[in-house]
């Protein structure tokens, strides 16, 4: 336990040997950057079960003090950043490995790596962090981490872009957090977690106050999870490199959202409203990102949009109290998406493209490929004994036994369109005949490995809580340090078997009109053309922002840029002009007269004379 | 003793200076300006010399005064026409409209 | 150790005299140049090493008389000026800031063509009035060596500088004079009244409460009002900017980074030294006025900083809007933001030397700094690709680097007091990402342009000046104690 | 007055006047007896008489107030003070006139007894207590100024600056003649001490507004000596048209004279006087000063010139023209002090113009090496100075950093205590601050805009050859501008020491 801190300083290390090295070691910073993180994932495995045996864990220190503010920093464990640890050193040790082969032909390969071990230090330090200005650090930290790897083919203007982008809308989001955080200091008088749950719990904030925080922080969750309205940046940082997406924009930094809420959670379930935004905001989230998935043509965009539901469910399932069903999905999402984006990233590797309607019949080449994005899509499609379905399963239950049967409803429409428009991704790229000229052959080792380990935990990882064999994960996540409130669940059995039939139906819908195509494919294009595009083009959420924020922000500052120039320079000027015109008449006055000279001397003379005659009482 | 009040010297004094002043600042002729200011100076002399005799405490102080201005008034006409007869002598004129080659 | 301060304040006078007897062809020049701002930095070192932590009051105080002014109507009360040297928390740390800057930009000056020496030598006079700005103890002389930055300032500028040099070196010169001219009347009211310019003694002065009597609550209002302008216009506060922003765009590299980097904080460090310090119970009265100015700064200059073509104009309104950060943490009148304010000159002025470090050698050798014509540039000079991302995300306050710490602590304090005003300031953050990683991106990202190969990387010297810089802003930025510790004893008002 | 009496009076305090008419008068005999050729040992004749008189002034520096002549001649610290600059300043002209080698020809024996002579008349205002003697001082300078201006008589532009230099003159003094005559009428007096006393009677007071104008009149009089607005006008032209020692003169010496007259003539005999304004004491309904009534009227005159001549200043393309308006503004700083009353008025006044006389004499140094080559002397003509003759150009950045009052010079020091003055009294002067503010200010322009000839603009021409003279004034002034501005206490302590200025007060 009291080398937690290895964990974190070891992706670092890695980090840095590679940056000070880079040009040295070129190739062998991939073995290098593995190394490091798989030994960061026996350190995380380690902490997990020293911490089922001793419980939690927290040590801290002054970071900095002026006069009556001191602010920490420490290393906390327990069971939910015990859990993320794993899920994050683990995913970020295979992403690593599957990278080797993946990104073997790049230029910048040890860049790379370099930039993945700085984003696993800071994920790992994120998950470990017990104060908010630290979760804070970190937090942007990752953001930018995420900005570097998507800007990283920085040659394409596309990429810029997308970086740009990811980094500058999640900023929005960090804003909220941090607002919030300044609020919670000079509130409860400290940034750390347990104090100001305690000080929630007290009284010390008003009811207002607490919502208003909770929605800010949840403002950051929105961000970082691509959680509506600020998902846009998320589809277009598939720009960057597969592996990337499956690490940062499906496994760890997005769900840090859902893990944020999760770690405030206390605060959050003190206000209704809060958890009514949050439940909200997950529900429609989740079906609006599953709609536009439906008709996307790029497999890895459809990933995105898939990733944005699924965090939506996890946001759900918060928002109607279930935290262990939330943290439950967010393990067993890690795992399953991680699996398919490496997949997807597999194909990418072999056909060199990413349209799935110019994909297709890449089953035969590609077996091993298809199997274990077949996997990864039963998983979450939600097919039953799989792992997604039993987290779902949890979702469903608890936003049942929440009572709004509207939200309800939302989760399982979202269930049965994952199911659909996943089987409408696999059948497209892998079912199917298709003549191709151009060799394609399976993925190196080293790519199919990590899969493979990922495609066993999406099989079996949802035992670890089942009302079958046991909620080991949930009794487990009770024994946080915090006053986390677990509403007991017990949801009547209709809702897994419809929740099944309802996976099974969107597959079998899938198979239909893309395997079988007995039901013709653009049926949807051809009967309601509108709601077809509308979809295609998300709603036209882009287009919203671009006119009304960037080309606003571009008003108002061409508007500032001509006031400085004109008016305040212009003024300036102006004053300039007066003076000269002033010096001017003087020269003017100036006639080379001399009798001028002594008139003006004399009326001078003359005026003062008047004006004390008049001002002293003369003329009286 | 003439029954002369003061006010009537100062006045006189006053009008004889304003009368000099309007033509040093009026007149064309160089030379006339010269003259106009000895005016004004003169115009000086008849206030002290008034004073000295029916002012306050009348003393032989501003008879002295008007003797000195007297001989400095001199003096500075003499210059004064020196400078004006180099002038001419360059230019060829005692037109004071005319010397104003010194400005801006 | 008496009489350091003396030998640091009169360092650069060395270099001065040993460049003044060399022959400007002479290939020495530029060596004994950089050696010639070494010195002090040595001497600065020292100075921080040997200044005592957590004491108060004033350290390596120097007195001498210097002189008196006696009237003959009421000679046994004369008015005494004294040379008097002294360094708090807050001047320690400036004084180091000051002679580490000038040591980097010192390499910048190499690229200078012609004159290096008289460059050299009015730099090292620059040198010199920082210095003896940092470390005077007394108005009077704290006003001198103010006035001697501003005349080396202008023929640096007015010599060297760019193509509208002598625009630039004249609007510098008024509006900066009209600022030292109202300092001068502030001293000199303080100076009639109190019979002394020692700031220690005016600050005691001014506390007790008689005091009153013969400056009334007013009079203070009203120096108070002169001395934000004089110091406002040197930070520069909106609508007092227009100079700064042509010195950034015309003024030789060398000379923006000390601009850029300790110039403009004088006027931080008057208003926290004295603004805060004579007059705190006043600066409370207006701290809302002074909150909504730095509001102004902070969005006017990043609204204006996201139009810019042109990389100078953009970091000089950058500048702006980082300074209203300062404001607003000295706003919000509390110990935790005003040591924001003070975190945001002092890591501001690293962050704005490193990325004129680096305009400098873009400038060397794309020959622009027009955003347009730039491009792309991380394929051909990854390292400088590299420095100058660093550079930009310190400056838009990534945590890890000394900006954000700044930042957090400015508004931390500012949210005490004026939460409405804090949380429209946020924006400025987001704001501040938008336009700089435009500006970054816009240079670094993008395809590669073949026009742009066999353009040379940084080089050794560069690379290990920008290391320095970056080295500093993330110890800053991951173990802020450095910086509070020194400055503990300082509260508002230095 | 018999002989005995005549005897009796302590001579010696007059000793230095004796020294510079002696010299003059032997000057004058031996230009009428010699050649051109042998007519350089002149300007070491003339100096010799100004440094004898000035060891002379040194030597009476300790002893107490003396009047002889029936009080009209005075000797008391601020006589001493004034005649001090008054001697170095013509002894830095004088040196500025020594001739070097290739200008033989035009050495002129009157330009020396004249310029002693004119030195003679400001002695004389400084230490006269009479006005009658004050008068014929007051002319003496004047009347030899006139000439000298218009000394070189080929010239028609020095004849016609010398006109124009008359006729203002002349009216000048006509209005100060017909003040004065009317105090004399008030007071029955002509020695200022009387005068003073005799201000305080009922006929006066009776009168008050009689002696008010009459003060303005003399006042305005006066203020063409030191060229303040209104009847500054004379002195760009006349700068311009005479040579450039000359000028020299005029802006230093002739206006040191000025002040000493204005600040002798104006604060001496009215200290008492009663002014327009009524004030209510306990016992009983009283009239203010008259200083303080006319106070204001000081104050606006001293801001007119302040603005206008930096105002103009700025548009300036001719170097003489150019310092003639800088010095307008000069003597509106120097009012300042006499404007706001300060009880500092004779130190600040003393120092300003001390600093005064070594810039402005420096600048005008410069001036006048640099018209060696080229008739009038522009911005222009100071192009690439630093490349020419960095001698030169330093020596000119120091004055112009002493004349925008940058410290370190004597310039600063000076200015800071007017500022001082201005905002020590009770109420503080905002007005006069803030026109001194605004003038310093708009003074950066011009005098760094010659800096910007001087570093920054390049230069095609050959190096300027300098004559002795010159260097001499140069270094002495430079230096002298930098040690004051240094170490302040060089000066001050001087003045504490030796002047006792309120001396000027008592009888």
């Amino acid at each position: 336990m009291d080398y937690v801190w290895l964990i974190p300083v070891l992706p670092l290390l890695s980090f840095l040997i590679i940056l000070f090295t880079r040009p040295v070691i070129y190739k062998k910073a991939g073995i290098v950057g593995t190394l490091f993180s798989g030994a960061a994932f026996v350190g995380a495995l380690i902490v997990l079960f020293s911490h089922l045996e001793n419980g939690n864990f927290l040590v801290e220190g002054n970071w900095l003090s002026i006069h009556a503010l001191t602010l920490t920093v420490g290393l906390e464990v327990n069971p939910l950043n015990a859990l993320m640890l794993v899920i994050v050193t683990l995913v970020s040790f295979l992403v690593h490995m599957y990278s080797m082969g993946y990104m073997a032909d790049d230029e910048r390969f040890a860049t790379f790596f370099g930039y993945l071990g700085l984003f696993t230090f800071s994920m790992t330090a994120l998950v470990l962090s017990p104060n908010l200005l630290q979760i804070y650090f970190f937090w942007e930290l990752v953001g930018v981490c995420s900005f570097l790897l998507v800007g990283f083919y920085f040659y394409k203007p596309e990429a810029k872009a997308a970086a740009k982008k990811a980094f500058i809308v999640t900023r929005i989001g960090d804003v909220g957090l941090l607002v919030a955080i300044f609020l919670l200091y000079w509130q409860t008088g400290t940034l750390e977690l347990d104090g100001i749950f305690s000080a929630a719990e007290a009284g010390e904030l008003t009811p207002a106050m607490i919502t208003l925080t909770a929605i800010l922080i949840f403002v950051g969750a929105v961000g970082k999870s691509g959680q509506f309205p600020l998902h846009t940046w998320l589809p277009d940082a598939m720009e960057g490199p597969t592996p990337v997406s499956a690490l940062i924009h499906a496994a760890t930094m997005v769900a840090a959202g859902v893990y944020l809420v999760a770690v405030m959670f206390p605060l959050f379930t003190a206000s209704d409203v809060a958890m009514m935004t949050v439940a909200i905001t997950g529900g429609v989230t989740a079906v609006f990102a599953a709609t536009i998935a439906l008709v996307q043509n790029d497999i890895k965009r459809i990933l995105a949009y898939s990733t944005i539901s699924q965090l939506g469910y996890m946001m759900l399932a918060l928002g109607t109290a279930g935290y262990t069903a939330a943290v439950f999905h967010l393990t067993t999402h890690a795992f399953f998406k991680a699996l398919l984006f490496l997949a997807a990233g597999s194909v990418i590797h072999a056909a060199h493209e990413q349209n799935i309607h110019k994909l297709g019949g890449l089953g035969k080449k590609l077996k091993g490929t298809a199997l274990l994005f077949l996997i990864g899509s039963l998983a979450i499609a939600g097919f039953p004994l799989f792992s997604g379905f039993f987290s779902k399963d949890e979702i469903l239950a608890s936003a049942f036994s929440n009572g709004s049967y509207i939200l309800f409803g939302l989760a399982l429409l979202t269930a049965f369109l994952t199911a659909f428009y996943m089987f409408r991704l696999y059948f497209l790229v892998f079912s199917g005949e298709r003549e191709r000229n151009e060799e394609i052959k399976e993925s190196p080792r080293t790519m199919l490995i990590p899969m493979m380990v990922l495609a066993v935990l999406a099989v079996f990882s949802g035992f670890i809580h089942t009302h079958w064999f046991g909620t080991f994960l949930g009794d487990w996540l009770e024994t946080t340090p915090y006053p986390v409130l677990f509403s007991s669940i017990d949801a009547p059995y209709w809702i897994m078997i419809l929740a099944s039939a309802l996976s099974i139906g969107g597959i079998a819908l899938a198979w239909f009109m893309y395997a079988k195509q007995s039901i013709p494919r653009n049926w949807l294009y051809g009967s309601m053309k509108e709601v077809h595009h509308v979809l295609y083009r998300k709603y036209y959420v882009d287009e919203l922002y671009r006119t009304v924020f960037v080309k606003g922000l571009y008003a108002l500052s061409y508007f500032w840029s001509y006031f400085d120039r004109f008016i305040v320079e212009g003024g300036a000027t102006a004053v300039k002009g007066l003076v000269s015109q002033l010096g001017k008449t003087g020269v003017k006055v100036q006639s080379g007269q001399v009798q001028t000279y002594s008139a003006v001397a004399f009326s001078g003379l003359v005026l003062v004379l008047l004006v004390i005659a008049a001002l002293g009482g003369y003329f009286q | 003793m003439s029954s002369i009040p003061l006010s009537a010297y100062l006045v006189t004094a006053l009008l004889l200076f304003c009368m000099g002043l309007y033509g040093a600042l009026t007149k064309r002729n160089a030379v006339i300006v010269l003259i106009s200011i000895e005016l004004m100076l003169n115009a000086v002399n008849v206030n002290l010399v008034a004073f000295a005799k029916y002012g306050v405490g009348a003393s032989i102080r501003g008879q002295v005064f008007s003797l000195f201005t007297i001989t400095v008034a001199a003096a500075e006409a003499a210059v004064g026409l020196a400078i004006l007869i180099a002038l001419y002598r360059n230019r060829a004129t005692v037109n004071v409209d005319e010397m104003n080659t010194l400005k801006k | 150790m008496t009489g350091l301060l003396s030998i640091l304040v009169f360092s650069p006078l060395l270099g001065i005299i040993l460049l003044a007897i060399l022959s400007p062809e002479s290939h020495l020049v530029k060596r004994i140049g950089t050696l010639a701002t070494a010195l002090p930095l040595l001497l600065a070192i020292v100075v921080y090493s040997l200044f005592e932590r957590g004491v108060e009051g004033i350290q390596f105080q120097e007195t001498v008389t210097w002189f008196e002014m006696m009237t003959s109507i009421s000679p046994n009360e004369p008015y005494i000026i004294s040379y008097e040297l002294g360094v708090t928390g807050l001047s320690v740390l400036f004084l180091f800031l000051t002679s580490l800057i000038t040591f980097l930009a010192s390499f910048a000056v190499h690229r200078i063509t012609s004159g290096t020496k008289g460059f050299f030598i009015l730099f090292l006079a620059l040198e010199l009035g920082m210095l003896g700005v940092f470390s005077s103890e007394n108005l009077f002389l704290f006003f001198l060596f103010f006035e001697v930055t501003l005349v080396s300032t202008f023929l640096l500028l007015g010599r060297w500088g760019g193509f509208h040099k002598e625009r630039a070196a004249f609007s510098f010169l008024i509006y900066n004079g009209i600022g030292s001219v109202l300092l001068l009347i502030v001293i000199i009211t303080l100076f009639v009244e109190l019979h002394t310019t020692n700031i220690t003694e005016i600050t005691s002065m001014l506390k007790d409460t008689d005091s009153f009597e013969f400056l009334s609550y007013n009079m203070r209002m009203w120096m108070l009002v002169l001395l934000l302008f004089a110091f406002g216009t040197k930070l520069p506060i909106v609508p007092l900017h227009s100079w700064m922003v042509r010195v950034h765009v015309e003024a030789p590299i060398a000379l923006v980074m000390i601009h850029a980097g300790v110039l403009l904080k004088i006027g931080a460090y008057g208003l926290i030294r004295f603004g805060g310090g004579f007059f705190p119970e006043q600066l409370q009265d207006i701290a809302l006025v002074l909150a909504i100015l730095g509001l102004i700064n902070l969005l006017y200059g990043a609204f204006i900083a996201f139009v810019q073509t042109e990389l100078r104009a953009l970091l000089a309104y950058s500048s702006i809007s980082h300074m209203g950060i300062v404001l607003l943490g000295l706003a919000s009148f509390n110990s935790v933001g005003v040591q924001g304010a003070i975190f945001q000159t002092i890591s501001h002025g690293l962050i704005a030397a490193l990325l004129f470090l680096l305009i400098g050698v873009l400038l060397d050798r794309f020959g622009t700094t027009r955003i347009s014509e730039l491009g792309g540039i991380a394929s051909q000079t990854p390292l400088f690709a590299g420095f100058f991302l660093a550079a930009g995300l310190a400056s838009l306050g990534l945590p890890g680097m000394s900006g954000f710490i700044s930042e957090f602590l400015a508004f931390l304090g500012l949210f005490e007091s004026m939460p409405v005003i804090g949380a429209i300031g946020v924006l400025g953050i987001i704001l501040t990402a938008v336009y700089i990683l435009r500006a970054v991106l816009a240079v670094t990202f993008g395809e590669r342009r073949p026009s742009f190969d066999r353009k040379m990387d940084l080089s050794a010297t560069e690379v290990a000046s920008s290391a320095v810089l970056l080295i500093l802003i993330i110890w800053i930025g991951v173990y802020p104690a450095i910086l509070s510790n020194t400055l503990r004893t300082i509260g508002i008002g230095g | 007055m018999n002989m005995s009496t005549l005897m009796q009076y302590n001579w010696g305090s007059m000793m230095p006047e004796f020294i510079i008419l002696i010299t003059a008068v032997t000057i004058s005999l031996i230009d009428l007896f010699t050649t051109k050729k042998s007519r350089t040992m002149l300007v070491w004749f003339a100096l010799a008489g100004v440094g004898l008189a000035t060891i002379f002034l040194f030597l009476q520096l300790d002893d107490g107030v003396v009047s002889i002549l029936g009080e009209t001649f005075r000797l008391d610290s601020f006589a001493k003070a004034f005649k001090l600059l008054m001697l170095i300043g013509t002894g830095f002209v004088l040196l500025l006139g020594l001739p070097s080698k290739d200008d033989l020809k035009d050495v002129k024996g009157e330009y020396y007894y004249l310029i002693l002579t004119a030195l003679l008349g400001g002695m004389m205002m400084a230490s006269s207590a009479d006005l009658i003697t004050l008068f014929v001082g007051l002319e003496l300078l004047s009347l030899s100024s006139y000439i000298l201006v218009g000394i070189r008589k080929t010239n028609h532009f020095a004849n016609e600056a010398a006109f124009k230099y008359l006729v203002n003159g002349g009216i000048a003094t006509a209005i100060t003649l017909f003040g004065m005559s009317y105090v004399y009428g008030l007071s029955g007096e002509t020695n200022l001490y009387a005068i003073q006393s005799a201000m305080a009677s009922d006929i006066v007071s009776d009168n008050r507004f009689l002696i008010v104008f009459a003060f303005l009149m003399i006042f305005i009089g006066l203020i063409f000596k030191i060229a303040a607005a209104p009847f500054h006008m004379w002195a760009p032209d006349v700068y311009q048209g005479a040579e450039t020692p000359v000028t020299a003169f005029l802006s230093v010496v002739s206006k040191t004279a000025g002040f000493a007259i204005i600040l002798r003539l104006l604060m001496v005999p009215f200290v008492f006087a009663p002014g327009t304004g009524k004030v209510i004491t306990p016992e009983g309904m009283s009239f203010e000063s008259l200083l303080v009534s006319v106070r204001p009227y000081i104050a606006i005159i001293a801001i007119l010139t302040i603005i206008i001549g930096n105002i103009i200043a700025l548009r300036q393309l001719n170097a003489k023209r150019l310092f003639a308006y800088s010095s307008i503004a000069h003597a509106g700083y120097i009012l300042i002090p006499f404007a706001a009353l300060s009880e500092m008025v004779f130190e600040v006044v003393w120092f300003y113009l001390l600093a005064y006389l070594l810039m402005n004499l420096g600048a005008f140094a410069v001036i006048h090496a640099v018209t060696k080559e080229r008739e009038d002397v522009t911005i222009a003509s100071f192009a690439g100075m630093f490349r020419r003759s960095p001698f030169i150009a330093i020596t000119m950045t120091i004055f112009l950093l002493s004349l925008a009052g940058i410290p370190f010079t004597a310039g600063f020091i000076g200015k800071f205590e007017i500022f001082m003055s201005a905002l020590g009294t009770e109420p503080k002067r905002y007005f006069l601050t803030a026109a001194m503010l605004l003038g310093t200010v708009l003074s950066y322009v011009y005098y760094f805009g010659l800096f910007v000839q001087m570093y920054f603009r390049p230069s095609d021409k050959k190096p300027i050859t300098i004559s002795a003279g010159v260097t001499a004034v140069l270094t002495i002034t430079a230096t002298a501008t930098l040690v004051i501005g240094i170490f302040p206490s060089t000066a001050l302590t001087f003045i504490q020491e030796y002047f006792q200025f309120m001396e000027v007060f008592n009888q």
